[in-house]
């Protein structure tokens, strides 16, 4: 056992670091607003980067690393709070802007709807393509990330099968594991943001940080980000190798802790920057928000605290 | 024992007048347009809550907490609670532009300003004809408002003023903004605050729209650039300021919040008839024994705000001033709004995702609900900030600064 | 609408508070677990006080006041963490030692059983009487709570039918109104306790109460008590004018903010006691353990959660 | 890849070692008996404790974590993480009365006492032959451990000891006592203090237990009148005490919670078993979904701790220093068993009023579980003292005295 990164880890981690404060800087985040999350320069430089193509075989001209991997550069992105439909992307790992969704009994939220290439339907007992442009939605004027354009489909087109149950399980199981990733990157940033926060803004002639009720908010924050971190990269590690544990106890543990890490942090930091952090201006909700939008994504903390109670 | 005994019902003389403003408002609301104009069109919200404020005054409902000399109706404040909840109820329009005037700047005048001063503004509120902003907290004074910088140089008869403001709501449509400014930077922090009226059309003042993380600007910030203010628009004494703010701190009779109880208290009702129409399984949301107990839960906390909102109006009605019970009121509001929050997300699922109302479910305002939330546990003293409170003045521990 | 007490009532209150002092400081009560909570000529006293006939009418032979007084009464027999079948008695409006208990389709916890002169049993549909020595009760040696002694019986005897179904929901209603006073004057109580600790013990050569992370224990404590006794007082009021608001939410809400209170008061006043709250001799505990006790007494949260929901 | 990248597989001499491990423990435990003697029998316990040390010994398992030349195992800390797992899902005994000398006190005399006294005790420690107790904190020295008062007043070749210390376990069947003493009172007050060496059988001493909020006497309290110790049982300059005790700090490898983390996962595990067995209206605690649900969440809590215990170890191994993933680790857990304990009283419902099994219901231990959780947020550190540490270490927040 060495639960600790590698040195090709800790390069693959910062090299995807590097890349993302290159091209994903707040700023661009911001007005990637206009373009429905998706600019296709950047997008091709993710796809150059390999991002999409990390776990694929080197054989289908993929980088042929593993979910370990796949976790640290998804954990960058969420850092970054780079915004589209990343997750469903590497899933299909594709090169085009694929999307994914849960065929349900009601109404249908697809997320970047207007730029996908591809749309991908996750069945009962199976996985169906369609095509996104004989799909019939409405735009939601206002999401509740501006990052994450959402479009309501009364209902789905049948489409054309392309997987089966196991193949869909499967999807399941590696996107509530990438939307971990994103989770916990979104906690690790959203703390580093409240905590640069602390140190500078001075309040009763003291930073705000000296205060032990901002101290402690803080602090419990990164509690929940290391909480989620060995989770989420357990998790990673686990699908690689399933002899370890539990495969699916692990992606929901990490789903779960994850889950939790962003939105709190999210919260906490708002309340950290007090009033500044009600503006639009102060980046802390771009991150919260981002965490509200995942907490749904392959399944709610409720969907994964049920699915682990079952394997108890 | 009845009437003399703790009671929550209605003496007769409140039943009379809760009788009377409910016949009213049943035959002034049909008259009154009912969509408040929206988001961007401040003049229209202006013209719109003005109007109603002077109806209010034609009725006799002006300045309900007021005193009569001044206009107002004097009442008690249970009557102001009840005029609040037969108001909400009757889904009467809101006191909108007409809030720090009526609420905050009047009765700072009404208790400290002179002859003059209060002949010139009060009358005007409270028929609507002058609405009011507020210019106290600036981007480097928040918790700790008297660090405040913005400042006033007298210049014979007149203040220059220089410095910003923010969170302050109505910028736009105001005629006047009660500011206050650094008058003796020497002094410590504290003793150094003028109170001002500040005309809103004076040169060299720019009202920028702020955006919250709602989306809307419902506050703007105030850029101050060698603003002209006569000598003769300052209230109280020079450096007397702090002091003469503090004042209106001890108006607040316990009602602060109870437009906002009772639309949470609407939410939770709501957010019940959701989730019987969302789907989760093969069932609905309603029928998680889990979500639908907490719901109850929520409800509870709720109710019993409520009881606690006519605990604090009757300590009001008795003693005339507040105890901590705003802030034991705003701490447990708080946290309650944003388990509230929370719940509507779990409740919602993907419905979450939109802040408007997806395919025919309701669920748009308990999305903005959860928003709007997290500015409570901020706004008007933060958690921290009333935990402090209650920690030194109720129970008495020491100072931390 | 006056929410304050009234002059007569706040008499009531002192009064009840000096005689708690005087005749049940925490040295007695805890010399209580010897005679399993009750000590007969303790009990007189409390008769003697009224406390067990306050809303009983005068022509019976009671004090003929109303549930808002008996609230104020039970308020400071839990501040006092007086022990014993006290709400039971009352609601019997009994001077003898009076236990109820829900008949379940399990095994049944009953309280106090071996100084229990009478038992009542709410059934699905109205009250059994029972005569205590019948019953067949095992002792558990270990309760929660060292001064609420329990037995466990496997099945109750049938007992005789002494009122319908009606009055059971009425006892069930009047049971929970008056645990939930006691909850009250148990968050009190311990409040009082650490703040007393936290402005008299020095860490960092400063009372340990000046640390935020303290104070905003307390601040937290100070709330849910103001909001329970609110709920509770609330609840006493709609009782006894049921025009003014639904009973049974009313109570409900009492019972559920009350017991809230009263459990992480307790729980709060032993970490601010630190390790000394994990002593015996501290008194946090035994606030605790009653508050843990009572919380199953009469509907848990949970169940009051419940029936709150269905009636929004 | 397999092998260099971040991984949870044992390495080929982890799994040797851990296959050698679980057979012996298959071979050995069957001859040990598998009752610990119980509450009141101190002596009892010595003995059973300190034979199990004694088998480890003899099988070369003693002092897994030791250097080998002072006859441990030289063991990493995954080894040592493995050792834990196994000997705890085999059931074997725990460390008990073992637990100062070889995880405390003997690790300090490892890096700080001198040869002699290094002889004196590190092999006695091993193999079973000395207990010792711990006599740090004192009534008025919990949090702020430095403000300590016990005195040591040199007389000759003696100290002479006043004073009371408290939290000591095993204090009844210890033969020594690593105790910090004041030496020098004036001195700033991490400055005056030194580490001793205190043979329990001197005169004056008196151990009295101290009963705790679970009912039993695991701990005691220490009262020392006139005790007199050589000097020659310093360990470490006079005065140089704290940094001393600090030393042993730098021992932990992560692994301080590993017997407390398999335990709880247990417990959720059994609280599952219950829940499926407490009646809830007329079906189970287990058929309603939102208790169902939060056992799920709890065990996601603990599988993260579990996953994050192993970080930690692997961190040690590659350090060699403890970062602060161990407050990390407590702060967490100490939440996760509050919940699991709130949690607890809500499945078992009426069984909650007991602290032993109620009518074949296996509750009793979840209730005594809720007990214990309330000492590990206060223990070794409380959380508030904790989020201080992660705050100002790790965030580099500014200290806060």
């Amino acid at each position: 056992m060495d639960f600790e990164l590698s040195g090709d880890q800790v390069d693959l981690q910062e090299g995807m670091r590097k890349l993302c404060e290159g091209r994903f800087p707040m700023e661009t985040v911001r007005e990637l607003e206009a373009s429905d999350g998706v600019d296709r320069a950047l997008w091709s430089e993710l796809v150059d980067a390999g991002v999409f193509t990390l776990r694929a075989p080197e054989a289908d001209g993929g980088v042929g690393l593993g979910s370990a991997e796949s976790v640290l550069v998804f954990e960058e992105l969420g850092r970054a709070c780079v915004p589209g439909p990343l997750v469903a992307s590497e899933i299909a790992a594709s090169n085009e802007v694929v999307g994914i969704v849960e065929r349900a009994r009601g109404p249908v939220v697809i997320e970047y709807w207007n730029v996908l290439d591809r749309l991908l339907v996750l069945e009962s007992n199976g996985i169906a393509e369609v095509d996104p442009a004989s799909v019939v939605a409405a735009r939601s004027e206002h999401p509740v990330d501006p990052l994450t354009p959402i479009w309501i489909a009364e209902r789905l087109p049948t489409g054309v099968q392309v997987g089966d149950g196991e193949l869909a399980s499967r999807v399941r199981l590696n996107g509530a594991l990438l939307t971990a990733a994103i989770q916990l990157g979104l906690s690790e940033a959203v703390l580093d943001v409240a905590v640069a926060y602390a140190k500078e803004r001075q309040q009763f002639d003291r930073p705000i940080g000296s205060f032990q009720a901002v101290k402690h908010m803080l602090a419990d924050m990164l509690v929940r980000t290391e909480v989620a971190r060995a989770a989420v990269y357990a998790a990673g590690v686990t699908i690689d190798d399933p002899s370890v544990g539990d495969v699916d106890r692990a992606v929901s543990a990490a789903k779960i802790t994850a889950g939790d890490a962003a939105v709190k942090n999210g919260k906490a930091a708002i309340q950290v920057h007090g009033g500044m952090g009600f503006t639009w201006e102060v980046d802390a909700h771009l991150y919260l928000k981002r965490a509200w939008a995942l907490d749904t994504a392959f399944g709610s903390p409720d969907f994964h605290s049920e699915l682990l109670a079952t394997r108890l | 024992m009845a009437g003399v005994a703790m009671n929550l019902r209605d003496s007769d003389s409140d039943a009379a007048f809760r009788a009377e403003l409910r016949g009213w408002l049943a035959e002034a609301l049909p008259g009154f347009p009912p969509d408040r104009p929206g988001e961007d069109d401040w003049q229209g919200r202006r013209e719109y809550d003005t109007a109603w404020q002077r109806t209010l005054f034609e009725a006799g409902y002006a300045g309900i907490a007021w005193s009569e000399e001044v206009g107002g109706r004097g009442a008690t404040p249970t009557e102001q609670l009840i005029f609040l909840e037969e108001a909400e109820k009757a889904g009467a329009p809101y006191v909108g532009v007409n809030f720090v005037g009526l609420l905050h700047a009047g009765p700072t005048l009404y208790a400290e300003a002179s002859v003059e001063q209060k002949a010139a503004h009060l009358p005007r509120i409270l028929r609507g004809d002058e609405v009011w902003c507020q210019g106290f907290s600036e981007p480097s004074a928040g918790s700790d408002l008297a660090s405040l910088r913005t400042r006033a140089i007298r210049d014979g008869d007149e203040y220059v003023i220089n410095g910003s403001k923010i969170w302050t709501s109505h910028a736009q449509v105001a005629d006047y903004c009660e500011m206050l400014v650094r008058t003796d930077p020497d002094a410590s922090k504290h003793r150094g605050i003028s109170w001002l009226i500040v005309p809103m059309a004076t040169a060299g003042i720019d009202v920028r729209p702020l955006k919250t993380i709602v989306g809307g600007s419902e506050f703007s910030e105030v850029f101050l650039d060698n603003v002209r203010v006569p000598v003769a628009n300052r209230v109280g004494d020079e450096n007397d300021g702090w002091r003469v703010a503090m004042v209106t701190f001890s108006f607040e009779r316990g009602t602060a919040f109870v437009g906002e109880m009772l639309q949470s208290m609407q939410l939770v009702r709501d957010l019940a008839q959701v989730a019987k129409k969302v789907t989760r399984g093969s069932a609905t949301a309603w029928d998680d024994a889990g979500l639908r107990r907490e719901i109850g839960h929520l409800s509870a906390g709720l109710d019993a705000l409520w009881a606690l909102t006519k605990r604090n109006v009757s300590q009001a009605s008795r003693n005339g001033v507040p105890g901590v019970g705003g802030s034991v009121f705003k701490l447990h509001y708080s946290e309650t709004r944003h388990r509230l929050g929370e719940l509507t997300m779990r409740v919602l699922d993907r419905a979450s995702l939109s802040m408007l109302d997806v395919s025919g479910l309701r669920s748009g305002k308990h999305v903005e609900g959860h928003l709007h939330a997290i500015s409570i546990s901020i706004a008007a003293g933060t958690s921290q900030i009333q935990r402090n409170i209650v920690a030194e003045r109720v129970l008495g521990l020491p100072k931390d600064r």
